[in-house]
């Protein structure tokens, strides 16, 4: 326990000291979604219809792309070595690793969704549920894409591998997440899909710390 | 006393045979010292005895009991030095030792234990220098430090003394020389001359590659 | 449990087999697509495109078999670090690539006739369409590193993961599509088709299962004299 | 003239060897552009509605994160140095390695536009004119995103984190790409916008190896 | 004859002095030889000669003009070997060898200079392998090659001999020799023994280490 500390406080530390790995997540996430309206016009009851959509999508990616350094920079300057040879057992630094990555990733998105919501002229009776779906659904998909970063760890240009390894199993919390959203907006209820949400982050809490430490040990070979 | 040998050991790596049946045997307070030429597999080795690698063949005993069967004790009782120095460019010279000791468990002592690992390495008064700062001796040196900050009775040391300088070369001799005195035992890969004091030398050279391997995979 | 890692002795195993399952696939294919093609009657409402059925379905079908058997392959190298599996799956995801993307071409010519556009968000094609993609991603990993061990390894994680999903994938996909108002496809389902329909439909899925075996042995084979070669190119070069 | 040849040719050799690279751009383009339809919905006209809004965000996605390792590797093995101190002006470099990187993954990404185009229900009078703006607009990107990389390099040491600052830079081309398209759909002339994507990518072609090439320059120092 | 000096020199780095009021001169065929403890800024001098480092004060010249002036030309004069060795893993050892000659313009010796550089390092027979397979000692090597592959008047060697086996350091010192007595010059930054005939000292150590940083971020 008292390692899976150690490694977290690290991990933060290590996040605060260079401003723009936190940063990153959220910049991403809001100046992308920025760009839709661009793309699509200006139309406010079109953006609205789709913002739930495209907040998730782009939340999605922001972490998904936040997710690649998880690994590599321990990997590179042989810190992941060390860690693997440390008496805290691999799978919990792994947790601990994902858990200070989502501190400092996954909360800021969810922080920053409003901004979006009221850029999309999303309706605001959604806002709550939205949050509370991406406070279930951003740990997922730091947990899944943490088994895609470890998987290509030292891989030819192993970053641009993990979308494809990691997006389509994204898509179940993606629709279960807008799901949510949209039931409340329509009025009905967003409680399954909240449900379903947190079944599937059950799932991954037991799979990613399992798979991602096996992908690391054969990693270090 | 608890001996670390290896029996009859074989590694391939990249789908070919870089040494095999390679065998040692090393007594507390003892000292392995690797030799041979670039690509004779001295690295290879020492991850093979940090349980980095898996042996292709043969088996690593602590005490007669085979290291596979339990990873984590063995990767408790040992310090590994590879290439790399783990060393993280943010954080000081202090906390980047902190950390590893403290994962080690060795918090009460901290304090004293940490000031002794800088100073034995001459790293106290860059001790609060980030590590991006640091020039790549200083940075073996920090990554040496954490040998001492936190016991450990194993220490698998590849090239330790790459880009030190003189005095720096003299004071790792000397904690090598100190955790044998207290049992500890080491093995050490070096090119350049590294004070041992009475190791057993272990020279790769001799191990002829062997021919085209049967089983390619 | 090793006894086949020896290559030789596979080698002459898959040597003795391969000679029946060619022939037997040559056979059933011949069979199913006479049948399909001549004797079964054109579908009352979709006309002759029916027939395109005799291969959507069958390779539909083993898209998804293929990759269970993946999986399975996976866990077998990963728990007793059999040689033989890693090669197994890495020979196999390229053919379920394949049948998946057959799946989704013939899908999509039958679409056309059927509802007038290429491609229909229904639960069912889009599934087979995610189930493309982690084939994709099982292949990618695989290349993905120099030391071709590494990628057998992680591509058999990747593989395990991928398998726990995909029921979680399926369930929300159709969750989906019938949550938004669904695309009324599909309208003949597979238990209800007439004999005249069923029997070529199985036999040109015996005939893709035989091709499939036949393949995978092929592959195999072929991936041992590449490692033999490059082991040969690599002992050329002695140690320093 | 020669040396440009030699470093078009080994990234390209270096690409070829590790095939997976040039498809993975293409296939996150893909992945990314499917997931839109979970977040929005299926109705074919709101999908085509906003098609050529999301083929062309999510290709300026797919070359902006392609691009993130365009110098990395050769930064961090050292390769950078050496070339810097080539005979080959470190512009002209510059130049080549953009180059072999649109060949190996923007050409793809305009190949792979009819296929989304198709699952989007696009009315596909359009095609034509979408490619031809791709054929425009995706250089720009790479050249824009090349900068950006540029400048991440140096920024590795704990700085702010630049391609982000980079994304509002495409919003021209990103305008002008779409602008092209919905003309075309809505029977009007494409040609102004076509020739504005030009202009644009004339002017990017000589800022991009400057900035690139002082950017690297400092990272080096 | 073009002489190579510096004056005055004044280096900072991370915000701080490493070393300033430096003066050298390197006449053709000379060898200058750097020495002092680890952060003294060998590396960092090295930078500097090679024009990847700017001078915080001080100049470069080479036969009395400034570097700054023309620093293409100087590149152009100049092999720099850092702590990198710049060896592509898919590449093979050939391939890798080629690119940078061939940028070096030296197309038409190429083939004849390639497989002497090889030879002179003891790479032939692993000519073929890519460079993944690479001990750290055979990486080393190809690095060095690269000097002899393509001629260039002066050679900045950080810590050439790292992870070099005693046969291969030889080399190194022989193809040193050659490159002098051809007139080439050559600066080396190095803690370990290397036989440099008559090295021209300079060492670093001199200049009293730098405080504390003012600021560190
Ligand atoms: C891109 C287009 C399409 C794709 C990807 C696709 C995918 C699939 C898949 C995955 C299956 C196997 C489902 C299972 O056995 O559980 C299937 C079966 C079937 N598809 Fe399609 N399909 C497509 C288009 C069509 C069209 C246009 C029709 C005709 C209207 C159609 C009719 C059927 C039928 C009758 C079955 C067999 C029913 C069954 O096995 O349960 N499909 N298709
Ligand atoms: N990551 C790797 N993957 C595959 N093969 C490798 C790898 N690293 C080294 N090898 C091979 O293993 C052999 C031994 O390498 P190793 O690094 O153990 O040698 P070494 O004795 O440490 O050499 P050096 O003195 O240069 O460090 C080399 O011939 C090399 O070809
Ligand atoms: N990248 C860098 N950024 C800022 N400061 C640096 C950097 N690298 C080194 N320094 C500082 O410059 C000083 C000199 O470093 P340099 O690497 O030149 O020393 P060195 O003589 O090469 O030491 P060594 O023998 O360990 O290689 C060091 O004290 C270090 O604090
Ligand atoms: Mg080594
Ligand atoms: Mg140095």
């Amino acid at each position: 326990m008292k390692g899976f500390l150690l490694v977290i406080g690290r991990d933060l530390r290590l996040a605060l000291r260079q401003r723009a790995d936190a940063w990153l997540a959220v910049l991403f996430f809001v100046l992308t979604a920025a760009l839709f309206p661009f793309g699509i016009g200006p139309e406010p009851n079109l953006l609205a219809r789709i913002a739930p959509g495209i907040i998730w999508v782009v939340a999605l990616l922001a972490v998904l792309l936040s997710l690649e350094r998880l690994f590599l920079a321990d990997f590179e300057d042989g810190s992941l070595e060390q860690l693997l040879l440390s008496p805290l057992p691999l799978e919990a630094a792994v947790l601990a690793k994902v858990l200070a990555h989502w501190l400092t990733t996954g909360l800021p998105l969810i922080a920053a969704a409003p901004l979006l919501a009221v850029l999309f002229h999303m309706d605001l009776a959604g806002l709550g549920v939205l949050m509370l779906a991406m406070l279930l659904g951003t740990p997922i998909l730091s947990l899944v894409g943490a088994v895609g970063a470890a998987l290509t760890l030292g891989a030819r240009r192993g970053g641009v591998l993990i979308p494809l390894l990691v997006l389509p199993l994204y898509i179940p919390a993606l629709i279960f997440g807008v799901g949510a959203v949209d039931a409340a907006l329509q009025g009905f209820a967003a409680r399954p899909h909240l449900l379903l949400l947190a079944a599937v982050l059950l799932v991954m809490l037991v799979i990613t710390p399992l798979a991602s430490a096996a992908a690391l040990r054969q990693a270090l070979e | 006393m608890a001996l670390f040998e290896g029996r009859s050991l074989h590694c391939r790596r990249g789908g070919r045979d870089v040494f095999a049946a390679l065998d040692f045997a090393l007594p507390a307070g003892g000292a392995l010292l690797l030799t041979g030429p670039n690509g004779s597999g001295k690295s290879s080795l020492l991850r093979l005895m940090a349980g980095l690698l898996k042996p292709a063949g043969g088996a690593l005993l602590w005490d007669g009991r085979p290291i596979a069967e339990a990873p984590e004790e063995h990767a408790r009782r040992l310090h590994y030095l590879g290439h790399l120095d783990a060393v993280k460019p943010v954080l000081s010279v202090t906390e980047n030792l902190q950390f590893w000791a403290a994962l080690r468990g060795t918090t009460k002592a901290l304090g004293g234990s940490l000031d002794a690992a800088l100073e034995r390495f001459a790293l106290t008064d860059l001790a609060a220098v980030p590590g991006r700062l640091l020039s790549s001796g200083q940075r073996r040196r920090l990554a040496l430090a954490r040998l001492v900050a936190a016991p450990a009775e194993l220490w698998l040391l590849d090239e330790p003394s790459v880009g030190l300088d003189h005095a720096s070369v003299g004071r790792l001799a000397a904690a090598i020389a100190e955790h044998r005195a207290s049992g500890g035992r080491v093995v050490v890969a070096t090119h350049t001359a590294l004070d041992l004091g009475d190791p057993i030398p272990l020279s790769l050279d001799s191990l002829a590659p062997p021919p085209l391997p049967e089983m390619v995979w | 449990m090793h006894r086949f890692a020896n290559p030789a002795r596979f080698t002459r195993l898959a040597d003795r087999i391969l000679p029946f399952v060619a022939v037997g696939t040559v056979l059933a294919l011949a069979v199913g697509f006479y049948l399909a093609l001549f004797v079964s009657p054109p579908d009352y409402q979709q006309g002759e495109s029916v027939r395109i059925m005799y291969v959507h379905v069958p390779s539909a079908w083993m898209a998804m078999f293929i990759y269970v058997g993946i999986a399975v392959a996976s866990a077998v190298a990963l728990i007793w670090r059999h040689p033989l599996a890693d090669l197994a799956a890495k020979a196999s995801s390229p053919i379920g690539a394949g049948f998946a993307f057959l799946t989704l071409v013939t899908g999509s010519l039958w679409g056309r006739p059927m509802w007038g556009t290429w491609w229909e968000w229904d639960g069912r094609l889009t599934s087979m369409l995610i189930l493309f993609f982690l084939y994709l991603g099982h292949m990618a990993l695989l290349n993905a590193f120099e030391d071709s061990q590494r990628g057998y390894r992680a591509a058999a994680i990747l593989a395990l993961v991928g398998v726990v999903n995909i029921p979680i994938i399926k369930f929300s996909v159709d969750w989906w599509s019938t949550l938004h108002q669904p695309t009324s496809v599909m309208r003949l389902d597979g238990p209800t088709i007439h004999p005249s329909m069923l029997w070529p439909l199985l036999i040109v899925a015996l005939g893709f299962k035989l091709y499939y075996l036949t393949v995978v042995l092929l592959r195999i084979k072929s991936e041992l004299i590449a490692a033999r070669l490059r082991a040969l190119d690599l002992a050329m070069v002695k140690g320093a």
